[in-house]
């Protein structure tokens, strides 16, 4: 092995390695502030409506600020490197994805689409070989969104609040309706597809508690 | 053991002829093996049959007759429910001799220090037979069988045992048993009656963990299979738990609301 | 091995290949079909009685196309493989079990038996050891059924409709003791059946709460 | 080899084997007892309100008695070598923190802190480099706490306990707001703290069925 | 198929009945798995067995006696290796019969479409039959048996076969035959002669496994078996290394090298 | 979910389906490629030195044609997503890296560099957000080829060729060392290097039968 | 579970305890003298011929010594329970079985039969259900013996010894034929059985050597 | 979870993680050089004899200043944690005891004692609850000096040193005989103890060789 293709190939090892680290410290930095928004969202269940915009109010700066970190991020990735990295932050971004569609929800009770969710992290769609939202990752963050509504459906009934679960009902059928057009393979993805049934059931059940009590004023709706 | 000669091997031919011997010896395990493993998977089907043949029993609403209710067993619920434990527990006693047929028919390969070396093939299909004999048992008793009502449904007439039973065998089976009695809670659950049922199993299940938990660290299967019951115990208590969140709402006696409810359906 | 082997194992090789790359093609047509029949079908939780006429009136065209792909399927597999290559279509067959069998509860309120769910699919009895519907899968099939009737006997009460649930119940039972008779092996099949006591429970509590409602008193005056 | 280093090697592995037996005796009492109290507490579940204090007098002299355990391990263990022994009682400890903060819970409805359990379980800080309670070991202990909550609620309910999953609810998600503001690594502890998550679902459940139907008298403490 | 009528299920009666036709459908099924898989036990065992019994006559001095010599098969190498290697062939080949009789009596169990239906309960007794036709068949011809002739072996005297042989069973029973290569390569080199007979083991073993590589993408469980190959392939390529080193030191014919030997050791 | 954001997530997947199939295809090409260069090259451990030219001019056709699937991947991935497909081919170019340095070493003795080797498969560097040869890649093509070598040591030596041991052995070393100022992560290529160490000891011994019994000409160059 | 029944468990589970402890202090003791044996017969690798009895003479009285370990065993083993609890003593059996056939060969050149280790090793046939010298582990015994012989075989030629490698391949091949009789599963015993091919081979290799040495003219003058 | 218990939590934890890194930093730091001694040591296969002093003379270097590092990180490491942190560096440590050992055996002939490997690496044994060379460590270290050797026996004879194999033979006899005498439980220490029979075996096959062709002077010292 003659010394310049030796020294050739370990430059080469030696810049993955920085860039691996640089990478690492930008991603701890979106972790942070996803596990805010977590922490922060995770009240929704004990909130009842009327506080629910000051709620909102917190973790709004916390996803503005995502904005920076995302711009790091992109920042450091070398161009056409993308797909070689993006592991290392997927976990982060779908909880970037959830928490930014939790609070479209709570806010205007539709979904974003992926390009508005784009828009709020701060994703330039011409970083796209450097840093993009891929629609896999959009999807499963939607998915995390129905799993967390399932659970508000029946929290918001503890609190007093029966029209929230029929609210609910409706958008997440449209949803699941949605997902079940998607042509998808045996994947990770699917298998969280699958799981929605459990969620939309559990939701089904609530709405049902509360019609066959009379709680909800207007029970035809849930249709 | 080989019958060697006391003479030092000397020669190829003396070799030959003393490795024949063991040839003979392994040749003669081996087969011995492969009828008791084929034995064993016989013996399992069976037993899954039987297991089977109670569910189906406790389940059938045609065999609903009268019944002298009440007892020491299971069923003192529902009218009736006790005649069926009784008649599930005969019907698979029946059945059970069959399999103890299939033990005793085996007896003579697991003479002596056999049955020891054998354990290990005779095991799997001895473990599903006390299953069952543990599920007839419990129907007919409300009781987990004893050891030594075990053993002794693998004697002869005269009591002597086909083979002595291995104590983790007995309660590595007692310990499926668990998750029958659980299929047969949430079965039960939708029947009248049922739901007082569910509570004794609820308490049945949750003592047999409790008395299990002790042996763990003895058995290393034992560990796993608690880890099953607990599951199925969880799943009685959610049962048990829904019965009463439902009937809460009213101020009426469960078998007052079983009525109204039977009155509905059959409208 | 010798040249005449070598192309004699190769050429089998091909064969096979060929039939596999053209039964994923038929089945992939199946696959489409049954997709937006559970589409369609998914709807039933939400139609009222007087519009599941309609509702089945789009089905029906689907289920009675998949005639001529069982047709296609049947032609490409060779004589006695049928288990062979069974694996391919058995859960698109499956899935086409449940929408046939819940059409057929839908309108007569009775479970079409394997025969007559072979004559819906157009599956020539004939064909039997080429492409056939397996009692295991008739089986699995019905088991979709009951877990998707026990979502319905929710559904149906939301929208008012308090007889449906004590119809479910009946039919569920009636299918319940049948499955009862079964001796089952540890199988994917056997946790189905243990599945489906749980969906009993659910349409007994339906129907507990339904009969109460009406004639028992409440501990609260919750309505 | 010679001989004096090679005595020298294995009166330093010798030494180690007598330890290791010495310390297996002490540590199999502590699981004898650990063992006695997970057998008690488990009967929690079926025990009402007014029998608590009862078998609460059952457990407590056997949490008592670890001290005396507890002790005899720190006198076995050489000084400066608690983390070399430490896996060999990692479990029995957490049984017994889990033990300690149940009985603390059924008495005070309090959490007790690592401090008080150390206190519980006759841990002298002092021993630090002999015997001590770990962060981790204090929180897998708390953990377990939470599971055991959460079928508590539900066994509660059947009891005609209608008040206790709210407390337990209460209870369970001022823990979890606590351990969401750890910085965890990815190890068992993050594994079982997001398992945390179910526990809290299911407890929600069943705070949400008895406040639906009207059964525990305030119902809205629960939010 | 069960017998169900062409109505509606309208009542429990009609559901069940119909369902009776289903367990006795399934019943049978499953019995005829189990016959099927103990079928299967035994026809291991006895390949097995015909397998030690080849290596047996392979390396049993007391057969070596004056041969033909030469010829296409194995044991061109040594005087009387070649008629030893006949010799083990048509015993072999006896015992195979017996196998193939085994085959002939389930033929019944698995006609039409029901092959298919438990290939893989016939599967493993099928593949050590393979390996064992194949390894006599080599000692017999040194070349590997091919499809047609396998599947002839399973065919009844009108030719017709009991049933249709896979072509991954095929294939994964040939790849086990160079375990047993190997094993029969390391054992005959101690021998005389068995210095050429190890470098033509070498040499089809190489090829079988140049020959198999091209089917791995295919046969998920041949990849595995290619790596056993490999490391069989590369144990005798040793072998064979170690014969060249240890006689390249003397400037004679390895025949003179073994007569040498041959005469030191009976001094 | 809007009709419209649907189809653009649904587009986006197919489009990633469909281009999954095309470059399936042609990795499907290059392995067919290597793996008839692999069976060829297997013979050179029967192939007597004289015969070895003829054997080369077999394998190096192959290895050129190469380079017409070699565009044809590079045609079919999108700029950027480089990263994003590599995993569906790196098997087949490592031993594409494999053919091409042992033909190299057949031919002159020596190593072919990262270069070298990209110019043989017709890898043009400025494909690099497409198609490119990974330092990684090429580093365990190079491995798999001292793992053949030691093989080929071994056979030489029994087809009389008791130079060849020596030229290996000289050759690996100076890989081997090479090797060792890599400054690798815990990965596989880590494990495969650590392997290694038993092709070394290997050749080391097949070097030394022969200097022990005087059979190649000048032994001392084996130092 | 009844008291009665948990206690009658507790009583077997506490007997086989107690059992299984007896039995580990005398296997650690037959365990301490095979070691011993083992240790004394590595030296037969370095001992010249004369020497031998000498050494011979240290290890007979260890090898005696087990008759008393042995009926120790047999003692406390219950009737029938012998396979119940051999795992315990395998090993050590085996080692045993190793020493006394290396004493049996190196004295008279023969192989001891079973019924002679027996005697050796003190077990009466009378036991034979709670201690007994099974075929499997007399065979495992002979093979560890061909294994050391083997080596034993390399190091007389080193020590000058030119005749034993001869002995010891007639010996050994008369152990082969033996062998070749069996009909094994694929279990530890066939493995090693496999294993015997090297020993007889490397043996063959040492014949070789010593014949052609004496008789054939060699390529070089190496001596 | 009160505060203050949750900071003091938290801080336990966040201590932990500063620990590890500041370890781990000094760890690469001992890490690097005991490659580059393994590098170094690498080239004593091709070493000839006279050359060897000078190529120590490169390695000791390096090996006196492992004491620094070693000094550094019992500096870090807080009193009584010596086990607790003692995995991040034990391979480190045992391939340092290795070269230690090695060079020890190639300027003296004689095995390095612990304490006197504890001396060349500058641990402090006062520092014994930071920072120890554990008898464990120090034995994985002699069995990698003997797997070495083993390949240095067949090196030496390539460049022509016959006496070489014998001075090891000895050397390694002797330590095996020293191994065999210690109590090891059944863990790694014992696998690879069982594997030094190999390296033995290898190293009197090299003796014989030697001894065979009368090549070393005194053929008579191996026994
Ligand atoms: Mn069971
Ligand atoms: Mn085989």
């Amino acid at each position: 092995m003659d010394v310049k293709d030796l020294e050739y190939v370990n430059d080469l090892l030696e810049q993955d390695n920085e860039l691996r680290e640089k990478i690492k410290d930008e991603v701890a930095e979106l972790d942070k502030k996803t596990r805010t928004m977590s922490g922060l969202l995770n009240r929704i269940h004990s909130t009842p409506a009327e506080q629910m915009p000051a709620l909102l109010g917190q973790v709004k700066p916390v996803l503005e600020s995502c904005r920076t970190t995302t711009a790091a991020i992109a920042n450091v990735v070398p161009p056409t490197q993308f797909w070689r990295w993006k592991d290392m932050w997927t976990n982060s971004l779908r909880s970037a994805v959830f928490a930014a569609t939790m609070v479209g929800y709570l806010e205007t009770g539709t979904l974003l689409t992926l390009p508005q969710v784009r828009d709020v992290l701060g994703i330039d769609p011409q970083w796209s070989d450097r840093y993009a939202l891929a629609a896999e990752d959009y999807l499963h963050g939607v998915i995390s969104l129905v799993n967390e509504l399932s659970r508000l459906a029946v929290n918001a009934v503890t609190m007093g609040n029966f029209e929230e679960p029929i609210k609910i009902s409706t958008f997440v059928k449209d949803i699941f309706a949605g997902f079940s057009m998607l042509n998808l393979k045996n994947d990770p993805l699917r298998r969280r597809y699958d799981s929605l049934k459990y969620d939309i059931k559990k939701i089904e059940e609530v709405v049902y508690d509360v019609s066959l009590r009379k709680l909800a004023p207007s029970r035809n709706q849930a249709s | 053991m080989s019958d060697t000669t006391n003479t030092n091997l000397g020669s190829r031919d003396a070799i030959l002829s003393v490795f024949e011997g063991f040839r003979d010896e392994l040749d003669d395990h081996n087969d011995r093996r492969e009828r008791l493993i084929k034995h064993s998977r016989d013996v399992t089907n069976l037993s899954k049959k039987i297991i089977f043949l109670l569910h189906r029993i406790m389940t059938d609403d045609a065999s609903e007759g009268s019944g002298d209710g009440g007892g020491v067993g299971v069923g003192g619920g529902g009218v009736g429910d006790r005649s069926r434990a009784l008649k599930a527990a005969s019907k698979g006693r029946e059945k059970l001799r069959e399999v103890q047929g299939m033990f005793a028919n085996v007896r003579h390969e697991l003479t002596g220090d056999r049955f020891w070396r054998y354990q290990r093939q005779v095991s799997p299909g001895l473990q599903e037979y006390i299953e069952a004999l543990s599920f007839a048992h419990y129907l007919e008793t409300g009781k987990l069988i004893g050891y030594e009502e075990v053993q002794k449904s693998l004697s002869d007439d005269q009591g002597a045992p086909y083979f002595p039973l291995p104590l983790e065998d007995y309660l590595l089976g007692l310990s499926d048993l668990t998750g029958e009695l659980m299929r047969y809670a949430i079965s039960a659950i939708s029947r009248r009656g049922g739901r007082t049922k569910a509570q004794d199993v609820c308490v049945f299940v949750r003592n047999c963990r409790a008395d299990f938990e002790v042996w763990t660290p003895y058995f290393k299967d034992l560990r796993k299979k608690q880890n099953v019951t607990s599951q199925s115990l969880e799943k009685i208590e959610d049962a048990a738990y829904a019965i009463m969140v439902r009937s809460s709402e009213y101020d009426l006696s469960p078998d007052m609301l079983d009525d109204i409810v039977a009155r509905t359906v059959s409208f």
